[in-house]
């Protein structure tokens, strides 16, 4: 048990860090903290995909690295792709956080709190 | 935060490192295919040097500095000069990369094995970088000015498609 | 071209349709020129007619009456069913965690059973 | 001409998404802005039905992003696809139809409807038009996620469009963080998928799953999967951010938040059959798209009666409609491994795409009808409303077409797409085909109340001034009215020409997997 959960560590903390945003947005009203819960739930499948792509012993895959075709021993790369993943999932949380701290300032201003069961109008 | 914005010395400091934080983030752009980094990292380097104007002088002289309509506009532009650089690969297919291997400006071919590359390759990739530096730049220092006006009045846009 | 494949259970064709609608069309218009002609025209008995007087701005069934005594026989269902829609993001969340965890379990028992 | 055919996929993409930048520049000059948009939109348009006309002549067609040639999907020495690919077949594309048609009814109806900030609501609507199509276009799991962010991203600025209230900004938030959870479990289940086959094409995943049979990872992703594109389609009991961003939205806003949760359902719909069809694993999946569709059929009906603001009682009607869609699929899929249920499922899913088209139109009409009598009158509250049909003739002929249309009664084109549903779900399992009838009758209830409270009754003092709306609305509802109305007349023709190639575009995984790779 101890040994597979240390091998898997990084999925296991990912995992953890899901749940933990999970919490924030299943049991906080605040529209900060909820945001906050996104951010890190964000956090969590970018360590999952970096994880992903990681292998022991690799090298950066940058395209004059790469060992040439046919050379015996030549070491693995990590695997580019996830990585690629990580990047544009970095952008599109950056684009969420932005706006939703932008629509909790304007909630804010509209109703004049952050706590979204006295904020809260719509519902039934 | 008062009007003024911080002390003289932060003022001062904060107007020194400017320069070196925004040429930082352009050699991060600049080199986006040869080394960790790209539009989207620098242009986040560049919108920081906002991030510490903001900080450091107050709003209404940024404010004063660089115009929201400004910001606006340099990031529609930076997004069209991506996609019209997508749309010129069109003679092959969409997003292609014409200019690789093909000589001249940013056309060199990478020799394979260990070496440190050129930055006079890589084809269209380093133009999407720069078209994307710029809109990413504009568009998250937009954001950051708006959520730092949102006190006084309108104040929402989505920033940073990608 | 015009009608639905079926497969036996029911069909649909529309020009049927509009056939049977034509016909009806004209039993009714038949049976309206039944009538007599000179009957009440321009009186009362020709404006629409409900609970005694004429429905005014003041006096009128707003939308909450509609299907009164319906909602009277589901109230307990009603109640219920409004308070689960607190309009709470937080329960939304809830709702989505819940059905992913029964659809986890389920997935994963069925293909535990199947194997 | 036959040269540029090939680029058409990516031109519908590319044409709105160069559009929706460009317009923030032509901010100073509002009438360039719009005509320049409008464009956009009709431009997209004409790709999106040549598109689908072309699908279903000569079969899919492959986009190969930044490839020499565009229909090279496997690079020399390649075994998988390492470009980012589009992937359209007669599903797709009928998706792409729909998407870009109601976008452009809903442009054309926002010139009047929206008096300011025209560059921007523009560039956020031809944004949307990109991510739907892009959503149904592509052929790459992981542009599938980035494509459906950008349609998240750029809804919430649209429902978000009235700022000076607090409401449409509260739904903005909900929608927001719903989307965002949604995305971040697709992204999850993204991972998973490529860390267990390798590849993120569609095709490939799907020639995996054939080969290979499913892993224990896969069970966790499609459970993510299945249960993220429920949610942003709004199915019960995860529905309960659409009545509030639904009814916030402006209206033209909301007929295409519509046809995002029904590109959410593609997306389901295209990972359950196209990519896990093969598994026995599916069957499962299918009775939970049937609960969900259910669920949907009666939470919606129910609570549709009680509503009170006009656009909130047209949402939930709208999720009953979904339940439709759910379920029909939903038998599909379990009848996919059924030989003797096999015609019935292939009938019901021919009622299910059939009914995807229908939902959309008249689900815009009566939304856009409702946005004609808030434009005029200024409250959605149907307790206020009263008499309006003396003043808006046209807006309450359009609203009863798509209430009889939502109801599912003949001549509509719902009626004939819920008739294809009961009687092969009938085959299925009774009990399912009676709920959807009771829940299908049970609509026709808000639909008259709404229709009585708002257009019927005496007339009332502060609206003794309203006027029928501008011509160009007026159009646009009867464009939809018309499409309903036809689309019921000549049922056959409809499910011949363009939704039974869907079915089958739907059903034939191996097809698929040959005609991309």
């Amino acid at each position: 048990m101890i040994a597979v959960l240390s091998q898997n560590l990084p999925f296991v903390v990912s995992a953890l860090l899901l749940l933990i945003g999970m919490y924030a947005l299943l049991f906080k009203s605040n529209l900060i903290k909820m945001a906050i819960g996104l951010s890190v739930m964000g956090s969590a499948v970018n360590l999952f995909l970096i994880a992903l792509g990681y292998r022991q012993d690799s090298i950066a895959p940058i395209f004059t690295n790469a060992p040439l075709v046919g050379a015996v021993n030549a070491a693995e790369m990590a695997m580019p792709v996830p990585q690629a993943l990580t990047l544009t999932s970095i952008v599109i949380s950056l684009a969420v956080t932005a706006l939703m701290l932008s629509l909790a300032v304007l909630t804010f201003r509209h109703t004049g709190t952050l706590d979204a069961e006295k904020a809260g109008r719509l519902k039934g | 935060m008062t009007e003024e914005g911080l002390s003289k010395i932060v003022r001062t400091v904060a107007l020194l490192l400017t320069a070196p934080i925004t040429v930082l983030g352009l050699y991060i752009i600049a080199h986006g295919h040869l080394t960790p980094g790209g539009g989207f990292q620098g242009g986040t380097v560049i919108a920081t040097a906002i991030a510490l104007m903001l900080v450091a002088f107050g709003s209404k002289r940024v404010k004063k500095a660089v115009g929201k309509e400004v910001l606006s506009a340099t990031e529609s532009l930076g997004l069209i000069a991506f996609i019209a650089i997508a749309f010129l690969g069109m003679g092959s297919t969409f997003f292609s990369n014409f200019l690789a291997n093909a000589g001249g400006l940013l056309g060199m071919s990478i020799p394979s094995g260990a070496n440190p590359g050129t930055i006079n390759s890589a084809g269209t990739i380093p133009l999407m970088n720069f078209a994307v530096g710029i809109e990413v730049a504009s568009a998250l220092s937009l954001v950051l000015l708006l959520i730092y006006f949102s006190g006084e009045k309108e104040g929402k846009k989505g920033g940073g498609k990608k | 071209m015009l009608g639905l494949d079926s497969i036996g259970a029911a069909a649909w064709n529309p020009a049927v349709m509009a056939l049977a609608f034509l016909v009806l069309l004209l039993l009714v218009l038949a049976l309206r020129a039944f009538g007599r002609g000179d009957f009440a025209k321009d009186k009362l008995k020709t404006q629409p007619f409900l609970s005694g007087n004429a429905p005014t701005e003041k006096n009128r069934v707003r939308a909450d009456n509609f299907f009164w005594g319906f909602f009277e026989a589901l109230r307990p269902y009603y109640r219920r069913a409004s308070n689960v829609h607190s309009g709470l993001l937080n329960d939304y969340i809830f709702w989505f965690a819940f059905c992913l965890a029964l659809l986890l379990i389920a997935l994963y028992a069925g293909v535990s059973l199947w194997a | 001409m036959i040269e540029l055919v090939q680029h058409f996929p990516a031109l519908a993409i590319g044409v709105p998404l160069a559009f929706a930048f460009l317009l923030p520049l032509l901010k100073k000059w509002r009438n360039s802005a719009v005509i320049a948009a409008l464009a956009a939109l009709a431009v997209t348009e004409f790709l999106a039905l040549f598109i689908l006309q072309d699908v279903l002549q000569n079969g899919i067609r492959i986009y190969s992003m930044g490839a020499v040639v565009p229909g090279l999907a496997t690079p020399e020495q390649m075994a998988v696809p390492v470009r980012i690919l589009l992937s359209i077949d007669a599903f797709s594309a009928f998706m792409g139809a729909v998407a870009a048609t109601i976008a452009l009814l809903a442009g054309i109806y926002s010139i009047h409807f929206i008096r300011e900030s025209h560059s921007k609501y523009f560039s956020l609507l031809l944004l949307m038009l990109a991510g739907a199509l892009g959503l149904v276009f592509t052929g790459d799991m992981f542009n599938m996620f980035v494509f459906f962010e950008v349609l998240s991203i750029s809804s919430i600025g649209l429902i978000a469009f009235w700022l000076h209230r607090a409401e449409p900004v509260e739904a903005g938030f909900k929608y927001l963080a719903i989307s965002a959870v949604a995305s971040i479990f697709v992204l999850f289940a993204v991972g998973l998928l490529y860390g267990q086959h390798g590849v993120l094409n569609i095709a490939g995943l799907s020639r995996s799953t054939l080969l290979y049979g499913f892993a224990f990872t896969d069970i966790i992703a499609l459970a993510l999967l299945v249960c993220a594109f429920s949610m942003k389609a709004g199915a019960a009991p995860m529905h309960y951010w659409v009545p509030d961003a639904y009814g916030e939205a402006p209206a033209a806003v909301t007929a295409m938040l519509a046809v995002a949760s029904l590109a959410s359902l593609y997306a389901l719909f295209r990972i359950a059959f196209t990519v896990f069809g093969a598994t026995p694993l599916i069957e499962l999946v299918a009775f939970a798209v049937i609960i969900f569709g259910v669920l949907s059929l009666f939470l919606g009906a129910t609570m549709s009666l009680v509503q009170k603001d006009l656009k909130r009682l047209i949402a939930y009607a709208g999720i009953s409609q979904t339940g439709f869609i759910l379920v029909a699929l939903g038998v599909g899929l379990a009848a996919i491994h059924n030989t003797p249920l096999q015609p019935f499922g292939a009938m019901a899913m021919e009622g299910g795409v059939f009914h995807v088209i229908n939902h959309a139109f008249y689900e815009a009409l009566l939304f856009l009808c409702a946005g004609a009598v808030f434009l005029r009158t200024g409250t959605k509250d149907l307790n206020e409303l009263g008499g309006l049909a003396r003043r808006m003739p046209f807006t309450a002929f359009f609203f009863l077409i798509g209430g009889i249309a939502i109801a599912g009664l003949p001549p509509s084109s719902a009626f004939a797409s819920k008739i294809l549903i009961y009687e092969s779900v009938y085959f299925f399992n009774p009990l399912i085909a009676v709920i959807a009838l009771v829940s299908s009758v049970l609509v026709v209830v808000p639909m008259v109340k709404a229709f009585c409270a708002i257009f019927l009754g005496p007339e009332i003092g502060k609206f003794k001034k309203v006027r029928e709306v501008p011509g160009a609305m007026l159009f646009t509802m009867l464009v939809l009215s018309a499409l309903v109305i036809i689309f019921g007349l000549f049922p056959g023709a409809i499910v011949e020409t363009i939704v039974s190639p869907a079915v089958n575009a739907l059903l034939s995984q191996s097809a698929y997997v040959g005609g991309v790779l």
